[in-house]
């Protein structure tokens, strides 16, 4: 569904990504794992058109050719992104927040559905419609950014580290709720540090080192992998 | 007396509110302050002036003209003046700085073009300042369809923002443009957009206030600031609090001029904003997120 | 020098910033007139030899350091001849050490101080033709006790001001002159300048009889257009700078007659129907019926002086200023005073002019219409 | 046991009508290091905030070596010796590193303006593994550097107590054992230390005893063992139970 | 940050020494244009004192400089000169300590405007006093002070305001300020006083202003409420300080001199279009100058160390 080739992102002299090239089916949840500062969100920024790769980068999503469209087009075309730092709409309600979501007019026949939907994973946010989503606690706010997200009912979701600042109780349900996300067709790509984790819910994963990508495969292979081992869960 | 407080402080902050109103969802979606708003009130005072002058229409109908022609200009201003600084602004703080600079251009450039056109001089010229008997006290027609108008203008842009999905769009714009973007919300548009609707609100005030009031083409900057001051005591982007504030400006100028010191009309109302940010650093309305 | 040499006249005057209105009425027509006149003659006469004329024009912006720094520069980079004054109090003072200290004439009758007497004497070369605040408000209480004689109004007047030099000014001298006449103010208050809505005010002065008003073009529209609004038709009615500018004068056309104002002209005189034709001939516009023609009556006189002395030299040109007489659009006048003799300081408004009704010495004055007449139906 | 080094009691915080933080009370011993946990929401950066002084509190008393520090601006409980780190960082991009780092020296009481204040820095650049990257401005650094300049930051303080707030979110297992060993190392340099946690390993590896809050108020304190053991904790919180 | 090279100070002072002898070689004009110059670079540097580190954007200059300028009109011919100025620096103090108390929690926009209606409330209310209470407005201001007296004067503030910058820049309070302008909250958190810290350099930085005011009011022997409190200025010192850049201490005094020349050379030449030039090149300076002046300059100079050969894709957004 979503194929990446040639993708490259400089910032100012710096080249964060080099020529990264992934896939990710539909139905499917994969990973990215990589160090801090290894060109994780950059990957996820320049999918969603938030920062402008380098010429002779492709990003097709289903046929349709994303890496030339702006970010408000790329979301149309099916692409969510949960981005790191969250970017809510802190002034407005939860439940503004939430609509925004469905802002555009492909996605606004089934914002009921899909409030359910979110009320499903999070339920607390049911209780907090009202609330100024500024004033919310870390983790609160994380679950209104996921929420938005899926309100835009995405064919490929992004999520750059979703868990951080998750209580264990909520990363837990978070890693339950995306293969249910993934089960309704949607693909999932999600950078996470919590690897042990993000592995044993992932169908497959990518290592990214230096703004390169190093390796690939199963999930259940990396986790046996040695390497991943060591650099990445700790072993 | 009260009645007549009462009327004439509703007409005058009929006209702030109004022109509030604009700059505030100028500012408040665009994040670009325009130290030229004002110059648009005037050009449209102008244009009303000429062209009631010589072709003798009513400057309620040149509205429909003048109106969706500063839309137009408001937005190419947005478009092709500021889009380049938007775009290489770093930050938000540099952005309101090449803003604050390039609008200050802006404003002295046209401002220069009307008193190339038409000089220093005081304009005026009479409409509709006929009397109209109110609850026993008089108010003059001209004044009372403006402030008619700036209500109906203020409740369509309230219920527009308020209301509808655009309206939503353009909020969300204001509180976080990458945030707005993952939504699939076209920021530029939104931006251009309230950038153009400020411009347009702007030229109906003109338009309005051109009908009771004498200016020149350098007038402009004393409504910038006078709807900023609104603006501000509000707080940012709070659309509801700009027609009220507006409002309450209006009549307390009024009643001090009624029952203190017309004297002290502007010092109180200088006093009375500084004394509500003192109170609430936010603005009235102005919510601080944490 | 000879023939050749043009004679560089420059000035530095409010094209914008708020006193363009006023510098744009009642002075800067009359520049460009009187640059005319010299044009059409061939030039300026210096004794026997007609030099060519130069004209530089600066826009001090209101500012009294733009003023001061635009001055400077006609001083010392532009080097003119003749200098011709800014508009208004605060800018002709601002530039007066400098005209003073670089010996040049400084003719104005936009400056309106009760300084003036004290001014003149440390600026000999000075000209405050309008000279102090007393000599216009004093006028303005004489017709209002004219207007008592005739039984059209009581002891009662109400008074507002604009709060700036000029109105202030001129209601102190004329809350004096009117406790002096034996007249009570019922209402004294000042506004704020840039006012435009005074209907709190017209509904507090609603029965007085008598009104005036020491006001600003804008308020000057504004006031009239308020009363108008509200009906309120005091038996005598003054308003202050703008009553005489065409621009008012249009704006209200006839409903605006027998409106007493500042300034006035003797209509009866032909030199001032001649000026006045000259005027919207050369310029496009009508004068306005007060600062307009003593500001050119003045330029009249310099010219007239450069003649006769063949000097360019400010000393010479005020020398002859203060003891020749000169044949102006004013009639014969004298400038031994420093001050301009025989000006209408108070008129009452006629068909679209001012017509000269006081200080009572002034001569050619027109005859008091009373009461006013009420305002025509809106 | 000594007097504690720190004592909450009887802590409230409200906004409008939501009670962040209801009826809190706890003790932090010197020397130790307390965790404090709870769901998303239950009130722990608000402790913390108050703690600091950051905005003041509706009912009860913080004391600090038996003082009371409740009711004074953040900068005076500041020099009285409790630094932080912030949920979010909070460093000034357009600085070096050694300059962000001594923000936290240079407005301590007494101490001198010159060049040893630079020299101190760096002691604790080296603490965190910044001390290579001392003259980088701070956008030039990764994540995790900046993390560990905010710790800098808040040693260079030298203060009694550190109070951590999710310092170690966003880390890899192998980042988080590197940031782990930091703290331990913080530790034994004497400081006294609450963290903020959601990382239930660090937690069991770090801490000497644990408070756990929900929906504003204390549900259970005690060692990691037994609290990550407690029902009501599992159910609240953790979802599973955590075993050390 | 902490430096304590004496040659910035030794630049001041031999520059400023050879700038003294100005008014001998130059005529009236020049002189007179020097000084209005020299005016706006204190202001602006004084302003920039303040704001540059703390990025309060504020249009309350005129507030201090025409308290200034009034202290001259009012206390002028009563007082020796020194006092005179001291007067002015003494109530322009006093006026900021009330005001930056009240006013300096106020963040962004907020304060801006804030500043700028306290510049208009001053101007009133200055008026309604003079209306009511002396019952005449306007003063006259016959002193004998020379212009080349006031060229020296200002002169030597400038010097001092600088000299005074670069001390500030090297000192804990101005870490401290630019530790404030970075996150306030933050530095509150470090033991710092935001408040305190703000408050002595706006205090600072309006005694400035005052002084300036009061150093220039015998140019004008005439003024009111309208020219001592004329809200432009505030906006032309903000404008030429920003233009100039407001990260470095030569920034604002850059700006001023690049717009005194601007301001000159188009008023000169074109004094009935000036707005409209004015505006135009204006547009094209900001278009021409991300980052002020200074920003330009350092630009250039770091250009001319980098190897020329290393590509460079911007990272902008996409439109
Ligand atoms: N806006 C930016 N300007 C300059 N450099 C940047 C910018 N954003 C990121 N970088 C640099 O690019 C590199 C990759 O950053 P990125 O944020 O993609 O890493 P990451 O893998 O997401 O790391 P983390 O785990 O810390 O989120 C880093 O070296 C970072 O410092
Ligand atoms: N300024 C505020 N205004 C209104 N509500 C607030 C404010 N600050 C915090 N809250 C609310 O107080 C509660 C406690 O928030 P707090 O940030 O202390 O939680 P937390 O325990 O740190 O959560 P997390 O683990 O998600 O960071 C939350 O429900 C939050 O929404
Ligand atoms: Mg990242
Ligand atoms: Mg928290």
């Amino acid at each position: 569904m979503l194929e990446v080739s040639g993708l490259s992102v400089s910032y100012g002299r710096h080249l964060a990504l080099e020529s990264a090239a992934l896939t990710v089916a539909a139905g499917e949840i994969v990973v990215v794992l990589g160090s801090n500062g290894a060109g994780k969100s950059t990957l996820i920024k320049a999918l969603s058109g938030l920062v402008a790769p380098h010429p002779g980068a492709r990003v097709t999503l289903d046929g349709t050719a994303l890496h030339k469209l702006p970010a408000h087009r790329i979301v149309e075309a099916g692409l969510a992104l949960v981005p790191e730092g969250r970017h809510l709409f802190s002034t407005l309600s939860v439940a503004e927040n939430l609509a925004l979501g469905a802002f555009m007019p492909r996605t606004r026949a089934q914002a009921e559905a899909s409030l359910e939907r979110v009320f499903e994973v999070f339920p607390k946010l049911k209780q907090r419609l009202g609330q100024i989503a500024g004033t919310m606690s870390g983790g609160e706010q994380q679950m209104v950014a996921i929420g938005r997200a899926m309100m835009t009912c995405p064919k490929l979701l992004l999520l750059d580290e979703p868990s951080l600042g998750l209580s264990p109780l909520l990363t837990a349900e978070l890693f339950r709720a995306l293969p249910r996300i993934a089960a309704t067709g949607a693909g999932v790509l999600l950078v996470e540090q919590n690897s042990h984790h993000s592995l044993a819910i992932s169908d497959r994963g990518y290592l990214l080192e230096k703004g390169v990508i190093t390796g690939q495969g199963a999930a259940a292979d990396l986790l046996k992998s040695e390497e991943v081992q060591k650099a990445y869960l700790g072993m | 007396m009260f009645v007549n407080a009462v009327l004439s402080g509703l007409t005058l902050g009929g006209v702030y509110a109004l022109v509030a109103l604009g700059l505030t969802i100028q500012y408040g979606v665009s994040r670009t302050m325009n130290l030229g708003y004002g110059e648009f009130l005037i050009g449209a005072a102008f244009a009303v002036f000429m062209l009631f002058g010589t072709l003798g229409i009513s400057p309620y109908l040149l509205a429909i003209v003048i109106v969706p022609v500063a839309y137009g200009l408001s937005w190419l201003v947005y478009r092709v003046m500021l889009m380049p600084i938007v775009r290489r602004a770093r930050s938000p703080m540099a952005l309101e700085i090449d803003s604050l600079l390039l609008t200050f251009g802006l404003l002295f450039a046209m401002m220069g073009v009307l008193v190339l056109f038409f000089g220093g001089n005081y304009t005026s010229y009479s409409y509709l300042s006929v009397p109209v008997h109110l609850m026993g006290e008089t108010v003059a027609l001209n004044r009372l369809a403006s402030f008619i108008a700036a209500v109906l203008v203020g409740a369509l842009a309230y219920g527009l923002l308020m209301r509808t999905r655009t309206g939503m769009a353009l909020r969300a714009v204001a509180v976080d443009p990458v945030g707005a973007r993952l939504v699939g919300i076209d920021v530029t548009w939104a931006a251009g957009l309230a950038f153009g609707l400020g411009g347009a609100i702007a030229a109906l005030g003109g338009v309005l206030i051109s009908t009771y009031m004498t200016f020149t083409a350098e007038m402009g900057v004393v409504f910038t600031m006078k709807a900023l001051i609104v603006v501000i005591m509000a707080g940012v982007g709070h659309v509801m609090g700009a027609l009220i504030a507006g409002l309450a400006l209006g009549l307390i100028e009024a009643f001090v001029a009624a029952y203190l010191d017309p004297g002290l009309t502007v010092a109180v109302i200088y006093a009375v904003f500084l004394l509500t940010l003192l109170m609430r650093p936010s603005g009235i309305f102005g919510k601080a997120a944490r | 020098k000879d023939a050749t040499t043009p004679v560089k006249i420059g000035y530095a005057i409010s094209l914008t910033g708020p006193n363009a209105g006023g510098a744009g009425t009642t002075i800067l027509p009359n520049y460009q007139l009187w640059a005319h006149d010299l044009r059409e003659k061939g030039g300026i006469k210096v004794g026997d030899v007609i030099r060519p004329i130069e004209i530089i024009e600066y826009d001090d912006r209101s500012n009294s350091e733009e003023a001061v720094k635009a001055v400077e520069r006609l001083i010392t980079q532009d080097k003119v001849d003749i200098l011709l004054a800014p508009w208004g109090t605060a800018l002709n003072l601002a530039v007066g050490p400098l005209f003073d200290r670089a010996g040049y004439i400084q003719a104005t009758p936009t400056a309106i101080t009760d300084r003036a007497p004290d001014l003149i004497k440390r600026w000999p070369r000075a000209f405050l033709l309008s000279g102090t605040a007393a000599s216009w408000a004093e006028p303005v209480v004489e017709l209002m006790a004219e207007a008592r004689a005739a039984g059209h109004i009581d002891d009662n007047v109400a008074m507002v001001s604009v709060a700036d030099a000029f109105g202030i000014d001129l209601a102190a001298a004329a809350r004096k002159a009117f406790a002096e006449a034996g007249f009570k103010l019922t209402y004294d208050r000042t506004y704020p300048v840039g006012t435009q809505d005074f209907s709190s005010i017209m509904a507090e002065v609603r029965d007085t009889k008598a009104f005036v008003a020491f006001s600003y073009p804008p308020d000057t529209i504004a006031i009239t257009d308020n009363a108008q609004l509200h009906n309120f038709s005091p038996n005598v009615m003054y308003v202050g700078i703008g009553g005489a500018f065409p621009m008012f004068l249009d704006r209200f056309g006839a409903s605006a007659d027998t409106l007493l104002t500042h300034g006035g002209l003797n209509l009866a005189d032909e030199r001032v129907k001649g000026y006045i034709d000259k005027h919207v001939e050369v310029t496009g516009r009508r004068p306005d019926s007060a600062g307009s023609i003593v500001m050119y009556a003045a330029l009249q006189a310099m010219e007239q002086a450069i003649e006769r002395t063949g000097s360019l030299k400010g000393d010479d040109i005020a020398a002859e200023l203060k003891s020749g007489t000169f044949d102006t659009v004013l009639g014969e006048i004298n400038l031994g005073s420093q001050m301009m003799p025989n000006i209408f300081k108070a008129g009452q408004i006629r068909d679209g002019w001012v017509v000269g009704l006081g200080p009572a010495d002034a001569s050619g004055r027109g005859d008091f219409v009373m009461p006013k007449a009420p305002w025509p139906a809106r | 046991m000594t007097d504690p080094i720190l004592r909450l009691n009887g802590v409230r915080k409200a906004f409008g009508g939501l009670v962040a933080v209801n009826d809190v009370s706890f003790d932090l011993h010197r020397g130790e290091i307390l965790g404090l946990i709870g769901p998303n929401g239950s009130g722990k950066t608000t402790t913390m905030n108050l703690i600091s002084g950051a905005f003041g509190m509706d009912r009860g008393t913080i004391t600090l070596d038996g003082a009371v520090i409740s009711g004074l601006p953040a900068n005076r409980v500041a020099r009285k010796g409790i630094a932080r780190t912030f949920q979010l960082l909070r460093l000034i991009d357009d600085m070096t590193v050694t300059e962000n780092a001594a923000v936290g020296m240079a407005f301590r009481p007494g101490q001198p303006w010159n060049a040893e204040l630079v020299t101190r820095c760096q002691t604790y650049l080296e603490v965190v593994g910044l001390a290579d990257k001392a003259g980088l401005e701070v956008s030039k650094l990764t994540y995790i550097d900046q993390k560990r300049l905010e710790l800098a930051r808040a040693l260079a303080m030298e203060p009694k107590v550190l109070l951590l707030d999710e310092w170690l979110a966003g880390l890899n297992a192998t980042e988080l054992r590197s940031g782990i060993e930091i703290i331990r190392k913080v530790r034994d340099m004497g400081t006294t230390i609450i963290m903020v946690e959601h990382v239930m390993s660090a937690i069991h590896s770090l801490c000497d005893r644990c408070v756990v809050m929900n929906a504003g108020g204390k549900i259970a304190e005690g060692t990691p063992a037994t609290v990550l053991t407690d029902p009501h904790v599992v159910e609240a919180y953790l979802g599973e139970p955590h075993h050390a | 940050m902490i430096s304590r090279t004496p040659w910035p100070y030794a630049l001041i002072v031999a520059v400023f020494g050879a700038l003294a002898f100005t008014p001998l070689v130059a005529s009236s004009f020049q002189l007179a244009f020097a000084i209005g110059c020299l005016n706006f670079m204190v202001l602006a540097t004084a302003w920039g004192l303040f704001s540059g580190p703390t990025r309060y954007v504020s249009l309350a200059s005129v507030v201090f400089f025409g308290i200034g300028s009034y202290t001259v009109a009012v206390l002028g011919e009563a007082m020796p000169w020194p006092a005179v100025l001291a007067m002015a620096a003494l109530i322009g103090g006093a006026v900021a300590l009330v005001v930056g108390l009240a006013t300096l929690r106020l963040a962004g926009i907020y304060f801006v405007i804030f500043t700028f209606g306290l510049s208009e409330m001053v101007r009133q209310l200055v008026t309604w006093y003079e209306v009511n209470v002396t019952l005449s407005i306007g003063r006259y201001i016959f002193l004998d002070i020379t212009q080349t007296q006031i060229f020296w004067q200002l002169l030597a503030l400038l010097a001092v305001v600088l000299i005074g910058a670069v001390a500030l820049q090297r000192s804990r309070l101005g870490f401290a300020l630019r530790v404030i302008g970075g996150d306030e909250t933050m530095a509150r958190h470090f033991g710092l006083n935001p408040t305190f810290a703000k408050l002595a350099l706006f205090v600072a930085s309006s005694v400035i202003m005052s002084l300036a005011g009061a150093i220039m009011a015998p140019r004008w022997t005439y003024i009111d409420p309208a020219i001592a409190f004329n809200a432009t200025l505030s906006f032309q010192v903000v404008i030429m300080a920003l233009l100039g850049g407001m990260h470095r201490i030569w920034g604002p005094l850059l700006g001023a001199l690049l717009m005194s020349f601007l301001f000159e050379a188009l008023g000169s030449r074109f004094p009935q279009a000036f707005s409209l030039l004015l505006g135009l090149v204006f547009i094209v300076i900001v278009y021409l100058l991300p980052n002020g002046i200074v920003g330009r300059i350092e630009e250039a100079f770091a250009r001319t160390r980098r190897a020329p050969d290393t590509p460079t894709v911007p990272a902008g957004e996409r439109p």
